[in-house]
Order: structure tokens, then C-alpha cells, then sequence
């Protein structure tokens, strides 16, 4: 693929820093620390209006380099290196640097190859053409349980380029894949609206089979942890409300039962 | 072989992707050729075809070509097709109906753009079902057929009509979509579904 | 031709109205020979085609065998066909789409570690895409979910099946990358000779 990004933008500390290191000729007897470490702390003050999180990721790789850099200024001294590579000498701080930046230039390379596989496949386009009219009476009802909110949740994933992906995911496959839907489908108008009643949920005139798939929804939710529910009177109505993972945490749920 | 050695292989391609019968002359403008010399590839080809005994066939129906399955296999096929997953197909079928629901009336390439995959088959077998139906045409997209629901379908989901679909912006996934979701669909950009709107009330009578 | 020519009409009627790579084993069952049969009998026609210089051509995707169009048609189908599927991956979902296909099943800290940042939207990313997805949990990593690719990732990029991807190995930074990154981390005292230019061009085309 033939474009080249002009802006300094990298997609993680070792990216930036492979980029700095592979793009000087080497001087002879040049400090390359020295060089790369203060290239690399100019990089980051420019990257000023980078959030938190992004900067929080090369400040670590930024005090790493610090102290090896220091380290090779000043020989002997055991030096503190922060974080992750705590405890390590900056010799072994600066090994274990090494090898992870050529592990990474080994998958920027494989990055790399897979793109123009993905580019190469893209020229060739696979038979879709769909049936002959005479086969299309053979499709199965695919309405069966069907619930109209189910077709909403759908459609809404498409308007966002989702791809509604449950037929691979192991963990659903025994599950219908209406229930599966319509969980989703309460979840998303419980976490929009924040709470709802079991009728209002259901709406107007529901048939028997949206009340029950909809209970059930509602139980599996429950289960994962994403929705409270209340009831305040025997045979009242069911108020569903939108749990956040912390909320979901006070509550007890265990962390691995979240979003399974 | 012949002089039109050159241009069957893209003959081939342009028939293997196309899910409709394409006019000769269609052809030839894609081509870069004249409709005769079109015309004599094709006439080739599918006697190349019923020579080899292939699979598929070439056949000129009504409004131009398109390559079919050799009836030889008719049955064979009907078992095939009977012993598809039912639930991929009908994730492609609930995607198709869910867009045309949500944005009739829209054009095949509006279902196709936003399902991201060609869905021609799809919508006939909705059409088939009576579900969707024919709803006029786009005259500012080249006359590409429009396609709206149908009163089975209103009934199928006890709505009154297709005002009371729920909002979508209620399903979005989170919240950035269904920021997104409101303005397209607020949006009157919206040029692969816009539509006027004659083409709704004249229909339902038709289909029905 | 040879012994195949029977399964072969067959073969090519099921192949054309299948809208997904289909395994060599289901097509045996479907016509009732053995998938060894049908293995030799599909490797004969894909020969066949490239042979005959067709527009199509047959390939084995992802555990099965699906109809292409051949490449050198690209540009008139896309000229054709109004190109949907144009969704490009950016850099960074490419880097942690290739930590998962070698490393997988992964936890997300495995991909973090090795792209030395948090991965976390990027994978969300490549599951709505369909390309990854989760594939249980790592009891000794505190239940963290592993990542596994898709069947959907063989069929975007050609692939066979996993062992299909090109070795590791086979991208590990050539020397002068390797040097260059050894001795610019190092202290003063290093090796005192230069690095050719070779290292250089090929990081500066990938990354500027």
C-alpha cells in the first residue's frame, strides 16, 4: 500500500522509538542513547495534546530510557528504572528494551505482509449472486421468533458497521440466536433509557411469545450482571435498570460472569 | 479459439459477479467494445459451455445475459440449498429486512452499502416471502428499483404502520452510535436512501 | 480430461450457488463420492480454469473451496460493481490483528506486551469486524479472555486455514535493523562502525 503517513504519528511507544532508532546513520562514536533518548522526550513534548492514557504509555518508555541513558553517563551506579522493568539493572532493563523492539519490528513486519494479502484478496470478488428464483422457495422462515426489537438491534449494528457476529462465538452458539438478540435488545433500551418497566419493555398488544422471550432476556441479564430488577408488589410491574460494571461489582457479581 | 479470446475472460468476470441479466450493449460500453463483437464472445461462450458439459450455462433472457446452473442439477442443488445453515441465512435475510424496514424506500445499493455485502438474493427471497416489495423508482439513481415493506409485514410485527417502528437510536450500541445513528438519520444527505416520497402511498393497494 | 468428468458438472453447479467456501467433505457427501474423490476432482478443475485463462477461478479459503473472479478483472468488476466493502484496517489494528493470528488464543495483555501499548479498542475493533473473537479464558492469567481469529479473517485474507500463515520467522528484522536497534540503545562504548543505509529506507518508507 502506497501511502505515507506525514504527521508524526505512532501507534505505540516501540513504534516510535524503532522509528528513531533505524533512522539515523550511526556516526562513529556517537552516544546513541544519549541522541535517542533526547530525541525521543522531544517527540513526546510535541505530542502535547495527547491524552492522558496515550502519553501515560511513552512516559514509561521515556523513563527507561532516562536511565539508561544515565546510566551510560554515569557508569557503575545502580539506577531505579521505573515501572514494569523495575528491579533491573539498566544493562538487563536495556537487553530486555532490545528484544522487545525487535519482537515488535517482527510483527510491524507481519502487519505488513498481512495488509497486502488483505489488499491482493480485495481484487478478487467470491460468487455471491444468490440463488436462482427457482431455488428461493426452499429458504427457511427465518421470522420465526423473530422480535421487532431484535430487528432493531440489526439494523442499528449495520448503521454502525457492526458486524452482527454471534454464529462463531462458542459461548452463545446453544443459545437461539432470538434470545441472544433480544438480550441485546433490552440491554441496549435499559442502558439508553437507564430504567424501564418489564411493560414497557414488551410494549403495547405483545404476544404471548415477546412476554416470554423478554422475561427470559431479562433473567440472563440479570445473570450477567448488566441489569438490576425490582419488584416492588407481588404481580407488579418488573422495573429493569441499567447496572454499570462498577455498580455490578458492589453488587457481587463476580468480575469474570461481566459481559460473558 | 477465436478473436474473442481477449475479451472472455472479463466477459466471464463481469457475468460471474452480475446477479441479473446484463444487455449486451451494457456489456460492450464496459468493454470497450462493439455489441456485435459482444454478442459473438457470448454466443462462444455458452457454446463452450454446453460443449464442456459445465455446471453453469449462459443463457440470453429477457433484457440480456446472465449464467445460470445446468438444469441437469436441479435436484442436486435443491438439496444443497435445503441443507444451508438456516441461521446465517436468515442473518442475512433479518439484515436485508431490517434496512429496508428502517429506510424504505431504498434502492438494492442502498441495502448493499449499508450491509456492506451485495444483497440481491436476499431481497428476492424477502420479496418472495411477501415481505418486501417493488416500490417505484429512483430517478436521480438511474431508475434503480425501490423497495419498501409490505402490509405482511406490518402485520407479521402487529404495527400500524411504519411510523411505529421503534426509534433506532434506542438499539444503538453505545452511546457515540447513537449520536451517529440520529444524525443520519436526521440527516436529509442521506442521498443512497433518499427517495420522494410518491412512491410510498401509491404501493400499498398494489402488493397486497 | 480423466476419471473426474463425472463429479465435475456437478461439482461446478454447487460450487456457483454457494455464497461461501464449502468443504471438500460436505461436497463429497452431497454427491455421494469420496472427499478424496472431490479433493482431486476440485484441484483438476482449478487447474482447468487457469489453464483456459477464465475469468473465474477456484481457490481453497478458509477450510473450503469458493469462485473468484480472477485478479486481472479487478478493476472493470469494481468499475462494475458499486465497491461497498472498501473498510481498510488502520496500522495499529493490523499490528494487534497479527499479534493474535500467531499468538493465538491471547489475552489482551499478551497484544499489549508486544505492541508496548494498551490494545483494548483496537480489539474491540477487529470483533465488531468480525475478524477476532473470543475464545474462553486463561485460568493463569486470572480468567483474562483469550482472543483467537475468525474463520471470517482466513476468508479477508486468503488463507487456508491458520498453519496457512507465512512463518513468523520469516519476519524477523533483517540484520541491519537488528544492529542498528542494538547499538543505538546502547551505552557509549559500543561498537564504533557504521550502519548502512539499508535499515534506514526500510523503516522511513513504512513509517514517514
Amino acid at each position: 500500500m502506497g501511502y505515507n503517513v506525514k504527521t508524526d504519528v505512532f501507534e505505540g511507544p516501540f513504534d516510535l522509538l524503532l522509528h528513531l532508532v533505524s533512522r539515523q546513520k550511526l556516526d562513529v562514536n556517537a552516544i546513541s542513547i544519549s541522541d535517542v533518548a533526547d530525541q525521543y522526550l522531544e517527540h513526546i513534548d510535541r505530542m502535547a495534546d495527547l491524552d492522558l492514557d496515550v502519553a501515560s504509555e511513552f512516559l514509561v518508555l521515556a523513563a527507561t530510557l532516562l536511565e539508561i541513558k544515565a546510566s551510560s553517563l554515569l557508569p557503575r551506579q545502580e539506577a531505579y528504572i521505573g515501572d514494569e522493568l523495575d528491579d533491573l539493572s539498566p544493562q538487563e532493563a536495556r537487553d530486555i528494551l532490545v528484544a522487545r523492539l525487535i519482537a515488535y519490528k517482527q510483527f510491524k513486519n507481519a502487519a505488513g505482509e498481512l495488509s497486502s494479502r488483505m489488499e491482493n484478496e480485495n481484487h478478487m470478488h467470491p460468487r455471491q449472486a444468490g440463488l436462482e428464483t427457482q431455488f428461493l422457495g426452499l429458504m427457511p422462515d427465518y421470522l420465526e421468533g423473530l422480535t421487532l426489537h431484535a430487528l432493531s438491534v440489526i439494523c442499528a449494528d449495520l448503521e454502525h458497521k457492526r458486524e452482527v457476529f454471534l454464529l462463531e462465538a462458542e459461548h452463545v452458539a446453544s443459545m437461539p440466536i432470538s434470545l441472544e438478540l433480544h438480550a441485546e435488545s433490552v440491554r441496549r433500551q435499559v442502558s439508553h433509557s437507564k430504567q424501564a418497566t418489564f411493560s414497557e419493555l414488551v410494549g403495547k398488544d405483545a404476544t404471548p411469545e415477546v412476554i416470554v422471550v423478554t422475561f427470559l432476556a431479562i433473567l440472563e441479564l440479570y445473570k450477567r450482571g448488566l441489569i438490576d430488577i425490582v419488584q416492588d408488589a407481588l404481580f407488579g410491574d418488573i422495573v429493569v435498570s441499567h447496572l454499570s460494571p462498577e455498580d455490578a461489582a458492589a453488587r457481587g457479581v463476580a468480575e469474570e460472569d461481566i459481559h460473558e | 479459439m477465436s478473436e474473442n479470446t481477449a475479451v472472455r475472460g472479463p466477459l466471464e468476470a463481469l457475468l460471474f459477479v452480475s446477479d441479473e441479466p446484463v444487455s449486451a450493449a451494457r456489456l460492450a460500453r464496459l468493454l470497450e467494445a462493439t455489441p456485435g463483437e459482444v454478442e459473438s464472445a457470448l454466443a462462444e461462450l455458452a457454446q463452450e459451455y454446453r460443449d464442456a458439459e459445465r455446471g453453469f450455462q449462459l443463457r440470453e433472457v429477457a433484457g440480456g445475459w446472465r449464467l445460470y446452473t445446468h438444469p441437469a442439477h436441479h435436484d442436486l442443488i435443491e438439496q444443497y440449498v435445503l441443507s444451508w445453515d438456516t441461521r446465517r441465512l436468515s442473518q442475512a435475510a433479518l439484515e436485508a429486512l431490517s434496512v429496508v424496514a428502517y429506510h424504505q424506500p431504498v434502492t438494492r445499493a442502498g441495502v448493499n452499502a449499508v450491509r456492506g455485502v451485495n444483497s440481491e438474493g436476499v431481497i428476492a427471497s424477502l420479496m418472495e416471502k411477501g415481505l418486501v416489495r417493488e416500490a417505484g423508482r429512483d430517478k436521480n439513481q438511474g431508475n434503480a428499483i425501490l423497495y419498501s415493506t409490505t402490509r405482511t409485514f406490518l402485520e407479521k410485527f402487529g404495527l400500524k404502520d411504519i411510523s411505529d417502528l421503534p426509534p433506532l437510536a434506542a438499539f444503538a450500541p453505545d452511546d457515540d452510535t447513537e449520536r451517529a445513528i440520529r444524525e443520519r438519520l436526521s440527516s436529509t444527505e442521506m442521498s443512497a436512501f433518499e427517495v420522494d416520497d410518491s412512491a410510498d402511498d401509491d404501493e400499498i393497494a398494489e402488493v397486497d
